[in-house]
C-alpha cells in the first residue's frame, strides 16, 4: 500500500533516484572487475554514463523493414523496467509501492520487456536477431517458473504476499529456513545471469553474433533506442538485483546505514557477476537450458524442504 | 365412428383397384388421410374413446387412440407426398399401389381399434400382405428379392405371434377365461392366468411381432426392403407397420403386467432393445448406402422403444411419446433420401455428395432429419430419447443407461459419418444429373412433418399428454 | 426492474437470433442489416447483464411447458450476466466484421448469416437456462448452427473432415451431459426431485461427496470438457477453428467454448460442498490443458490453428482459476474462493475480447492475403498498419502482459494460487503457479513469433506483399475490441463490483467482498498509467524529428543478398522449444538427405499433428470400423441366414425362460 | 388313442420331411402331413360340432388339395432339376429336426396342461413341428421348398390350436385359415416373379441385397 506519508517521501526519493541513477554503474562495476581479475585496467567504471550520452545525442539509423515497434521496443523496456523498480525494495525498506501480489506485477513487467525487445528484434526481419528472440523466449520458459516457485517459498516463509514483505525476512524466519533460502538464491542467481545475458547464459562481449542472445537483439538498434536499450539492461541487472540480495541484507533500523549497506551488497553482487564471468566459460547453447533446469530444480525443491 | 375410420380406407382401396383412372386414384389418397385424420381427431375430441364398451370387438382406448394418430398423421403426410412421387414414376402403374396404400390404413386402423388378440393378429397379418405389393412396386430383381425376404420372414414372424396368441389364450383358458378373450377381461383376470402358458406367448408374440418391428436379430428384412422401395414407402413401413406390430405386441405386454409378470417382460424387452441398438450400430458403421442407413436406423429405433417399455416407469410415457417422434422423423428421412436418390439416381456413396447443392431443400432437410432421430433438440425425439436414458440411469440400472447411451453415441458417429459426406461436399462432376428438381410438391409434406417434429419437441397439447400417460399406465397393466 | 431485465433478454436473444432473416429477402445489404440486429441485439443484453450485475437481482421466466414435463425456465443470474457480456459484445463485433469478411459473393452467405445470428441467440437463452431441457435445447441449437458455420466452406475436404470432427465432439458431450442431467435428476442426485429434477437447484449438502455425486460431476465434466476444449477433449477444437470462417472462429473460441466453462462454473455454484478432489482434478486438468495448448500452439505454422490451440490453453487458465476457486470453497476459505472465481471469470470475459480480436485479425490478414500458412505472410505491419496494431494488443493481452487485460485476470489466478500456498496442500498452488508461469512464458514466444512472422520484416510471397489494409467494417470491430482489452487491462476497477457479484454467487457467499479491496485492482490502475505514459514519452524522446535517418536495408552482418525468403521463419523461430519438447509434441518430420558436396535445392517439412485426434480418435475409430466390418457377415443377403436368427432368437429365449 | 396315433404319425412325417430329397415328394410328404392334421379333430372326438366338420372338412380341401395343386403347377412349369438342395446334407438335417424335437419335449414339460387334459402330445408334437418348419425354411434353398416348409411350420401352430378349438374355434380358424390361404397365395404370387426374373428359384439368386 502506497501510505502517503510525509516521513517515507526522502525514502521514496532516494529509492527512485537509485532507480534512476544508479544502474549504468553496474555494468562498469563488472566490466572493470572483469578486467581487474584479468590483470587488464579495463574501461572506465563510469563508462556506460559516457556511452549513453553520446548516444542520446547520435542519429540513429534504422532499417526500412521496420515498423514503429522497432522504436517503441527500447522505450517499453525502459518504463517497464523503471516502474518494476518501484516495486522492489532496495534493502531495508519497503518499495515506494507495495501491495499484495506485486510480486507478479513485478515478473510480468520484465516479461513485458523481454515481449518488447524481442517484437522490436523481429521488426528488422534479420535471421540474426530472430534467432537471438528465438533464444531469448525459449530460456525464459524456464526462468519464469523458477522466478515463481522462488516467490512461493518466500511467501511461505514470510507469509506475506508483497516483494517488501517476503525480501524482509526477520531473523528468526532466516534461521529457520536458511537451507530453502540458499537454494532460492541460487536458484534465482542462474535466472539473474540468464535475464541479464551474462555469461554462462550469454557473452555480453563475444563477436559472433551466431552465438549471441541479447545483443544480437539491439545489432540493429542505434542512437537513442539504443540508449534505451542499454539502460534498460543495466535497470534489469539492478532491480533484479535487489531481489537477490534483499533477503540477506541486515536492518540496522538507520537509514544510512541500511542504504549503505543496499549498495554495498550491489556492488558485491557485480563484482560476484564479473568473477564468475572471469572463472568460468561460457555454455553452449543447448545446455543453457539444462543450467536453467538446476535453477528450477533449486527452487522448487526448496519449497518442499518447507514443506518437509 | 370405429367402423368408419376402419371401412372408409379400406372401401378407397377398392374403389382405387376398381377405378381405371390413374388420376382419380392418385387424388384419392390425400383425400382419404386427411378424411381419416379429421374423422379420428373429431372422434378423439368428442371423447369416444374412453371405454367405449368393455365388452367391444373395437373401440378406441388410449393406447390405440395414440398410435392410431400417429399412423393417421404420417399417413396423411405420406399420402400427399405419394402423387408428387407417383408423378415422377409415370412408367408404372399405380393401381395395386394405391390400393395396397389406402388399404394398410383400414387395416392399421383395425389394428389400432381392435380389442382383440386374435382380432389383433389378423390386422398385422393382412396388414403384412398390403403392404408387400408397396415393397415391390419398382418390379426389378432388387425388388422382388426384398419383397420375397419380406413375406418369408415376415410370415414366419406372423405365424410365431399367432402361436404365441394361442398360447396366450391356453393360459386364459387354464384361468377359466372364456371367449372372447377382450383385453380388458385378460387384464382385469390377469393374476388367474397360467404363467407359463402367458410367458411362453409372450416370448412368440416378442419374436413374432418383433419381427415386424424389426428388432434385431429379427430385423433382417429390414434393409433390404427399405432400401428397395420407394421412399415414401420406406416411410409408411418405418413409421406405420412399425407402430402397428409395436402396438400388437404392448397389448401382450399389458396383460403380461396386469398378470404380475412385468419384471420378466421388461427384462426381455430391455434385452432386445439394447441389441437392436448394438446390431443397429454395428451396421451403419460406413454404411455407404443411406436407404440401408436408414433402415437400421428404423431397427435402433425399435430398439429404442422396447428399451423404453423395458425400463419402464416413465421411460414407457417417453417411449410411447418416441412413437410419434420417429414416425414423423423417419418419415422427413426416408422422403427426402428418396428424392435425393431420384436426383442421383443412386443411393450410395460415393455418387451421392453435396446433395445440399443439387437438392437444397431435401438435402437440408434430409440433414436437420438425421439431427432430429439422433436426439438433437428441439425435435422431438431429443425429449424422448433424453427422458428415456435419464429413467434408465436412475433404473434398472447405471449400466443400463450407459449402454444406452453409449450406443446412441455410437449410432450417432456411425451415421453422421455417412450423412455428412451425402449431404455437404459438391457433388461429382462425372454422374449425370437426373432432371428431378425439388418442388413444392416433393418438399411440402416432409417440411410439415419436420415441423410437427420440432413442435413436438417444444410443446404438446394437454390432452394429448393426458393420453399418453393414460396409455402408458394401460401399458403397465393399469387399466 | 426484473420484468425489465427479461424483456431486454429476449429481446436481445430475439433480435440476434433472427438477424440474419432480412438478409434471406434483401438483395443486397443482408449484412448490413445484420450488424444492425445483431448489434441492437448487443445493447439489449448489454443493458441487462448491467442491470442484473448492478445487484437488480436475478430475473426468472417460466417458459411454455416442455412436452411431458417440467416447464422450461430462463433465469438471469449474475453468473450468467456476466456470461451474458462477452455473448452480447463478440457476435455482435463478428456480425459488422463480417458484412466486410463475409460478402454477398461468397456461396451460402445467407446461409452463414441466418445461422451466425442463431447460434448467437441460442447463446443468450444458454446464459440464462435454468433448467436441463432449456439448457440442453440452447446448448445443442448452438452447437449444430455452430457446426453449419464451421462447414460454410463445405466444398473443401479439410472443412468436411474438421465439421464431422467438432460434430461428433460436440454430440458425444452432449450425450454425457444427458447422463449427466439424468443422474442429477431425482432422490439422491444432485439436483433434487423437485421439478422432475431438472431444474437448476443448489443440491443439499453432502449430496456432491456421494459416488453418485461423484459420477454426476465427472460426467459433466466431461461433457462441458468437450465442449470447452479441456485437454485430451481439445481434439475438435483446432480443425474447426481453422476451417471456419473468422468471425466464426471469433465467436467459436471467444463464446462457445466458454459455454463449457459456464456449465462447469453453474454445476460449481449449485453445489455448496464440492469435495476438494474436484478443485484438484480441476487444476490438473488447467494445468494440462494449459501447457499442453500453448506447447502445441508453439509448433503450428497455421495461424488459425495456432490461434485454436491458445483457445486450449486459455481454457486452462480458466480452469486452473476455476480449481482453486473451487478448492476454496471446498476447503471453507471464502477470499481464496473469491479469488479463483474471480480470476477465472474475468478470464473467461477477457479471453473473449482478446482472442476475438485476435481472431478477427487473423480473418484480415486470410481476407487480405488469401493464406493462413505463416511461411507465406510477413512485412504486413507496412501495409496493414491498423491489423497490425490490434492484433499487437491482442496478442499483448494473451500473453498476460501488464497493462492489458489479460494481466489482470491472469494476477487474480496467480493471487489464489499465493493464497492457496497458506491453506491447500501447497501441491496445487505450486502446480497452479508453475503452469501459470510457464504458459505465461511460452504464449509469449508464441506470439513473438506470430507477430513477428506475420506483420513484421518483410513478405515471404507474392501475395503477402500484394496484402492491402481491409475496409472500415473490418477495421471497427478490431478497434472496438482492442479498445476493450485496453480499457479493462487499465481499469480492472470498473468491471470489479459487477466481477465479485459474479465470483460471490459463484462462491456461495452471501455477502459480495469487495473484490476491488482485496485485490488491489486499484493499484494496477495506478501503475498502468505511468507505465503507458513512460513509455510514450521515451518513443517520443526516441524519435524525435532529426534523430534518425530511415531508408536503410537492415545490417545483416553482412550478408548483402537481400532475399525475404533468407529471413528467420516461423518454423526455425520455434525450433528449440519444440525440439526440446519433441517428447511432448512429436513432430513428424522430413528432413532432407544431404549427401552430395554441392546438393541440389532441397525440402524440409515438419508438422505436428494433434495427439488426440490424429495419433488416437481417428486410428481408433478407424480400426473400431474396420474391425466392425468383419461382422457384415451376419447380414449377408441369405434368407436361410435370417431364418436362423429367428429359430435361434426363440430358442435361446425360451432357453431363457425356462432357466 | 387314436390323435396319439395321428401325431405319432405327424411326428414321422416330419422326420421325414427332414431327409425327402425331391421336391415332389417333400410336397407329398407335407400333404400327408396336412391331411393327417385335418382329420384330427375327429380324432379328438369333436365331430360333433358342425363348424370344426367345417373346418376339417375346408382344411383337408386346402391342405390335401388346394396347395399342392398350385405347388405342382408351379414345378411343372419350371422344369429345373427335382432336388431340394439341401444346405449341409440330410443328416445333418435330421439330426437338427431329432434336437428340435427333443428340445419341443423339454419345453412342452414347462408348460403345464389343463389338469384332466389328455392332449399330452400335442404341445411337444406341435413345437416339433414349427421347429421342423424353420429348419425346412432354413435349410432348403429352393424358394418352393422353403414355401413347404413354412406349410410344416404353420401344421406346427395349427397342431396346437387344435387344443383351443372347442373353446375359442374362431381365433384358430380365423387364423389359420387366413394365414394359409393368404400368405401362400400371395407367396405363390412372388414366386411367379421370381421364375420370371431370374429363370430359377433357387434363393441363392436372392442375396444380392446385403451389407
Amino acid at each position: 500500500m502506497c501510505e502517503p506519508a510525509l516521513a517515507r517521501i526522502p525514502q521514496v526519493l532516494v529509492h527512485v533516484l537509485t532507480a534512476l541513477l544508479l544502474p549504468p554503474l553496474l555494468p562498469g562495476l563488472i566490466n572493470k572487475v572483469k578486467a581487474l581479475v584479468a590483470g587488464r585496467q579495463g574501461p572506465p567504471v563510469l563508462q556506460l554514463y559516457y556511452d549513453l550520452a553520446k548516444l542520446a545525442r547520435k542519429q540513429a539509423v534504422i532499417s526500412r523493414a521496420t515498423t514503429w515497434v522497432f522504436l517503441a521496443g527500447p522505450a517499453a523496456v525502459a518504463a517497464a523496467a523503471l516502474v518494476a523498480s518501484l516495486l522492489v525494495p532496495f534493502g531495508h525498506a519497503p518499495a515506494p509501492v507495495h501491495f499484495e501480489g506485486d510480486m507478479i506485477l513485478f515478473a510480468y513487467l520484465f516479461g513485458l520487456a523481454r515481449f518488447a525487445t524481442v517484437l522490436a528484434a523481429l521488426d528488422t526481419g534479420s535471421s540474426f536477431e530472430g534467432m537471438g528472440a528465438a533464444r531469448e523466449v525459449t530460456f525464459s520458459v524456464l526462468a519464469e517458473p523458477a522466478l515463481f516457485l522462488g516467490f512461493a517459498a518466500l511467501a511461505k516463509v514470510s507469509g506475506s504476499l508483497s516483494l517488501s514483505g517476503m525480501l524482509a525476512l526477520g531473523g528468526p524466519s532466516l534461521f529457520r529456513a536458511t537451507g530453502p533460502l540458499i537454494l532460492v538464491l541460487a536458484g534465482w542467481i542462474t535466472v539473474y545471469l540468464a535475464e541479464n545475458a551474462r555469461i554462462p547464459v550469454d557473452d555480453p562481449n563475444t563477436h559472433l553474433e551466431l552465438t549471441m542472445i541479447h545483443e544480437v537483439m539491439v545489432l540493429d538498434h542505434s542512437g537513442r533506442p539504443l540508449a534505451l536499450a542499454l539502460y534498460g539492461a543495466s535497470l534489469k541487472l539492478l532491480v533484479l538485483g535487489a531481489l537477490i540480495v534483499g533477503p540477506l541484507l541486515p536492518r540496522t533500523g538507520r537509514p544510512w546505514a541500511d542504504w549503505a549497506a543496499f549498495y554495498g551488497a550491489m556492488a558485491l553482487l557485480a563484482a560476484g557477476v564479473g568473477v564468475v564471468e572471469c572463472i568460468t566459460a561460457r555454455l553452449r547453447l543447448n545446455r543453457v537450458p539444462q543450467f536453467l533446469v538446476a535453477g528450477l530444480l533449486a527452487t522448487a525443491f526448496a519449497f518442499f524442504l518447507l514443506q518437509a | 365412428m370405429a367402423w368408419f375410420l376402419i371401412a372408409f380406407p379400406l372401401l378407397a382401396a377398392v374403389l382405387a383397384f376398381a377405378k381405371a383412372s390413374g388420376r382419380f386414384r392418385v387424388r384419392l389418397l390425400p383425400v382419404t388421410g386427411a378424411l381419416h385424420l379429421a374423422a379420428l381427431v373429431l372422434a378423439l375430441v368428442l371423447g369416444r374413446y374412453a371405454q367405449s364398451g368393455v365388452e367391444a370387438w373395437l373401440g378406441l382406448d388410449p393406447l390405440g387412440s395414440w398410435g392410431l394418430l400417429v399412423i393417421s398423421v404420417l399417413f396423411c403426410i405420406c399420402a400427399c407426398y405419394a402423387p408428387a412421387y407417383l408423378a415422377l414414376r409415370p412408367e408404372r402403374d399405380n393401381r395395386v399401389f394405391t390400393a395396397s396404400f389406402l388399404a394398410f390404413l383400414g387395416l392399421a386402423s383395425l389394428l389400432a381399434m381392435a380389442h382383440h388378440p386374435g382380432l389383433v393378429w389378423v390386422a398385422m397379418e393382412t396388414t403384412t400382405l398390403a403392404t408387400a405389393p408397396l415393397i415391390y412396386f419398382n418390379h426389378n430383381r432388387r425388388s422382388i428379392e426384398a419383397t420375397w425376404k419380406y413375406l418369408i420372414i415376415g410370415s414366419v414372424g406372423i405365424a410365431l405371434a399367432l402361436l404365441g396368441t394361442l398360447f396366450l389364450a391356453y393360459a386364459a383358458k387354464l384361468g377359466g377365461l372364456e371367449e372372447p378373450l377382450f383385453f380388458t377381461r385378460l387384464m382385469e383376470r390377469g393374476a388367474s392366468l397360467s404363467r407359463p402358458w402367458l410367458r411362453a406367448g409372450f416370448v412368440l408374440a416378442l419374436v413374432g411381432y418383433g419381427t415386424k418391428m424389426g428388432l434385431a436379430p429379427l430385423h433382417t428384412w429390414k434393409p433390404d426392403a427399405y432400401g428397395e422401395s420407394p421412399g415414401v414407402i420406406g416411410a409408411l413401413l418405418a413409421g406405420g407397420v412399425t407402430t402397428c406390430a409395436f402396438l400388437a405386441l404392448l397389448r401382450i405386454f399389458a396383460v403380461m403386467a396386469a398378470a404380475g409378470e412385468l419384471a420378466f417382460a421388461r427384462k426381455l424387452m430391455l434385452g432386445m432393445g439394447l441389441l437392436s441398438m448394438l446390431w443397429a450400430a454395428v451396421f451403419m458403421v460406413r454404411q455407404l448406402d443411406i436407404r440401408r442407413l436408414l433402415a437400421y436406423s428404423s431397427v435402433e429405433h425399435m430398439g429404442i422403444l422396447a428399451f423404453g417399455i423395458g425400463v419402464g416407469g416413465r421411460a414407457v410415457v417417453f417411449a410411447l411419446f418416441h412413437l410419434a417422434a420417429n414416425a414423423l422423423v423417419k418419415g422427413v428421412l426416408f422422403m427426402s433420401a428418396g428424392n435425393i436418390n431420384r436426383s442421383y439416381a443412386s443411393k450410395r456413396l460415393p455418387y451421392v455428395t453435396g446433395a445440399i447443392r443439387r437438392t437444397p431443400v431435401s438435402g437440408w432437410l434430409f440433414f436437420l432429419g438425421f439431427l432430429a432421430i439422433t436426439g438433437t433438440p428441439p425435435f422431438a425425439p431429443f425429449i424422448s430419447e433424453f427422458n428415456i436414458a435419464a429413467a434408465a440411469l436412475a433404473r434398472p440400472s447405471l449400466w443400463a443407461g450407459a449402454a444406452f447411451l453409449v450406443l446412441l453415441a455410437g449410432i450417432f458417429l456411425a451415421m453422421g459419418d455417412t450423412v455428412v459426406q451425402v449431404v455437404f461436399g459438391t457433388p461429382p462432376a462425372d454422374r449425370v444429373r437426373t432432371p428431378y428438381r425439388d418442388t413444392l410438391a416433393t418438399t411440402a409434406p416432409l417440411l410439415v412433418a419436420l415441423g410437427l417434429a420440432v413442435t413436438l419437441g417444444l410443446w404438446l397439447p394437454a390432452p394429448v399428454g393426458a393420453m399418453i400417460h393414460s396409455a402408458a399406465n394401460l401399458v403397465e397393466g393399469q387399466p | 426492474m426484473l420484468v425489465a431485465v427479461m424483456a431486454l433478454l429476449v429481446c436481445c436473444a430475439l433480435l440476434t437470433a433472427l438477424s440474419g432473416i432480412p438478409g434471406l429477402y434483401l438483395r443486397a445489404g443482408g449484412g448490413r442489416a445484420a450488424a444492425w440486429l445483431m448489434g441492437a441485439g448487443a445493447l439489449a443484453g448489454l443493458a441487462a447483464a448491467a442491470l442484473v450485475l448492478a445487484g437488480a437481482g436475478p430475473a426468472a421466466q417460466v417458459l411454455s411447458h416442455t412436452p411431458l414435463g417440467s416447464p422450461g425456465y430462463l433465469r438471469l443470474d449474475p453468473i450468467g450476466a456476466f456470461f451474458l457480456v462477452p455473448v452480447a459484445v463478440l457476435p455482435a463485433c463478428g456480425a459488422v466484421f463480417g458484412v466486410g469478411y463475409w460478402g454477398e459473393g461468397h456461396e451460402g452467405a445467407r446461409t452463414l448469416r441466418l445461422l451466425y445470428g442463431l447460434t448467437t441467440g441460442f447463446l443468450v437463452v444458454l446464459v440464462a437456462a435454468a433448467h436441463a431441457l432449456t439448457f440442453l435445447l440452447a446448448w445443442e441449437g448452438m452447437a449444430v448452427a455452430g457446426f453449419v458455420l464451421v462447414m460454410a466452406e463445405d466444398r473443401d475436404p479439410a472443412t468436411r473432415r474438421a465439421g464431422w470432427v467438432y460434430l461428433a465432439a460436440t454430440h458425444t458431450g452432449t450425450l454425457c451431459l444427458f447422463a449427466a442431467f439424468g443422474l442429477a435428476a431425482g432422490p439422491g442426485g444432485l439436483f433434487g426431485a423437485g421439478a422432475g429434477g431438472f431444474l437448476f437447484t443448489p443440491a443439499a449438502p453432502g449430496l456432491a461427496a456421494t459416488s453418485r455425486g461423484a459420477l454426476t460431476f465427472l460426467l459433466f465434466l466431461v461433457g462441458f470438457g468437450f465442449k470447452a476444449g479441456i485437454f485430451p477433449l481439445h481434439f475438435w477444437l483446432p480443425p474447426a477453428h481453422g476451417a471456419a470462417p473468422s468471425h466464426v472462429s471469433s465467436i467459436m473460441s471467444g463464446v462457445v467454448i466458454k459455454m463449457g466453462i459456464l456449465g462447469l462454473v453453474r454445476l460449481v455454484a449449485l453445489v455448496p460442498d464440492p469435495p476438494l478432489w474436484w478443485g484438484a482434478l480441476l487444476v490438473v486438468l488447467g494445468a494440462l490443458s494449459g501447457l499442453l495448448g500453448v506447447a502445441f500452439a508453439l509448433a503450428q505454422h497455421d495461424l488459425k490453428r495456432l490461434l485454436a490451440y491458445h483457445s486450449i490453453e486459455n481454457i486452462g487458465i480458466i480452469l486452473l482459476g476455476l480449481g482453486l476457486g473451487t478448492l476454496g470453497k471446498a476447503s471453507g476459505h471464502p477470499v481464496l474462493a473469491l479469488l479463483g472465481f474471480a480470476g477465472a471469470l474475468l478470464h473467461v470475459l477477457n479471453h473473449s475480447l482478446f482472442k476475438g480480436l485476435l481472431f478477427l485479425g487473423a480473418g484480415s490478414v486470410v481476407h487480405a492475403t488469401g493464406s493462413r500458412d505463416l511461411e507465406r505472410l510477413g512485412g504486413l505491419g507496412h501495409t496493414m498498419p491498423f491489423t497490425a496494431a490490434a492484433f499487437l494488443a491482442g496478442s499483448w493481452a494473451i500473453c498476460g502482459l501488464p497493462p492489458l487485460n489479460g494481466f489482470v485476470s491472469e494476477w487474480l489466478i496467480y493471487l489464489a494460487a499465493f493464497q492457496g500456498l497458506a491453506f491447500l496442500h501447497p501441491g496445487w498452488s505450486v502446480l497452479a503457479l508453475a503452469a501459470l508461469a510457464m504458459i505465461g512464458a511460452l504464449a509469449a514466444a508464441c506470439f513473438a513469433k506470430v507477430y513477428g512472422v506475420v506483420f513484421q520484416g518483410r513478405a515471404r510471397s507474392p501475395e503477402a506483399a500484394r496484402a492491402a489494409e481491409v475496409s472500415l467494417a473490418m477495421r471497427a470491430p478490431m478497434g472496438v475490441l482492442a479498445c476493450a482489452c485496453i480499457g479493462l487491462g487499465a481499469a480492472p476497477l470498473l468491471v470489479a463490483p459487477a466481477l465479485a457479484r459474479a465470483a460471490a454467487a459463484l462462491a456461495g457467499t452471501s455477502e459480495p467482498l469487495a473484490l476491488g479491496g482485496i485485490a488491489h485492482l486499484w493499484v494496477l490502475s495506478a501503475l498502468a498509467l505511468p507505465l503507458a505514459a513512460l513509455a510514450v514519452l521515451l518513443w517520443a524522446w526516441s524519435r524525435r524529428r532529426g534523430a534518425h535517418t530511415t531508408g536503410q536495408p537492415t545490417w545483416d552482418c553482412g550478408y548483402a543478398a537481400d532475399c525475404p525468403r533468407a529471413q528467420y521463419t516461423a518454423s526455425s523461430f520455434a525450433d528449440s522449444l519444440v525440439g526440446s519438447l519433441r517428447y511432448v509434441l512429436w513432430p513428424r518430420e522430413r528432413r532432407p538427405k544431404l549427401r552430395a558436396l554441392f546438393p541440389g535445392p532441397r525440402g524440409y517439412r515438419s508438422h505436428v499433428p494433434d495427439p488426440v485426434l490424429e495419433r488416437a480418435a481417428e486410428p481408433g475409430f478407424d480400426l473400431a470400423a474396420r474391425g466392425l466390418g468383419v461382422l457384415r457377415f451376419l447380414q449377408g443377403g441369405h434368407l436361410a441366414l435370417y431364418l436362423l436368427y429367428i429359430l435361434v432368437t426363440l430358442v435361446v429365449l425360451f432357453l431363457w425362460m425356462v432357466a | 388313442m387314436l390323435t396319439d396315433l395321428l401325431i405319432a404319425l405327424i411326428v414321422l412325417t416330419n422326420f421325414a420331411m427332414a431327409v425327402t430329397s425331391r421336391i415332389n415328394k417333400a410336397i407329398q410328404t407335407a400333404v400327408v402331413q396336412g391331411v393327417l392334421l385335418g382329420l384330427l379333430p375327429l380324432a379328438m372326438g369333436l365331430g360333433r360340432h358342425p363348424h370344426i366338420l367345417l373346418m376339417v372338412a375346408s382344411t383337408v380341401a386346402v391342405k390335401g388339395w388346394l396347395i399342392p395343386h398350385l405347388f405342382r403347377r408351379a414345378t411343372r412349369r419350371l422344369k429345373t432339376p427335382r432336388e431340394v438342395s439341401p444346405i449341409g446334407g440330410f443328416t445333418a438335417s435330421l439330426v437338427m429336426c431329432a434336437v428340435g424335437t427333443g428340445l419341443a419335449v423339454l419345453l412342452a414339460g414347462n408348460l403345464p396342461l389343463a389338469p384332466g387334459s389328455r392332449l399330452t402330445l400335442f404341445v411337444p408334437a406341435s413345437l416339433s413341428t414349427l421347429l421342423t418348419g424353420f429348419i425346412l425354411l432354413i435349410f432348403r434353398r429352393k424358394a418352393l421348398t422353403q414355401v413347404v416348409g413354412y406349410l410344416v411350420l404353420e401344421n406346427g401352430v395349427y397342431l396346437f390350436g387344435l387344443m383351443l378349438v372347442e373353446e375359442m374355434p374362431l381365433l384358430v380358424e380365423a387364423g389359420i385359415l387366413l394365414d394359409l390361404f393368404v400368405g401362400i397365395f400371395i407367396m405363390g404370387i412372388v414366386i411367379n416373379h421370381i421364375t420370371a426374373a431370374f429363370d430359377s428359384m433357387d434363393t441363392r439368386h436372392l442375396a444380392e441385397l446385403k451389407d
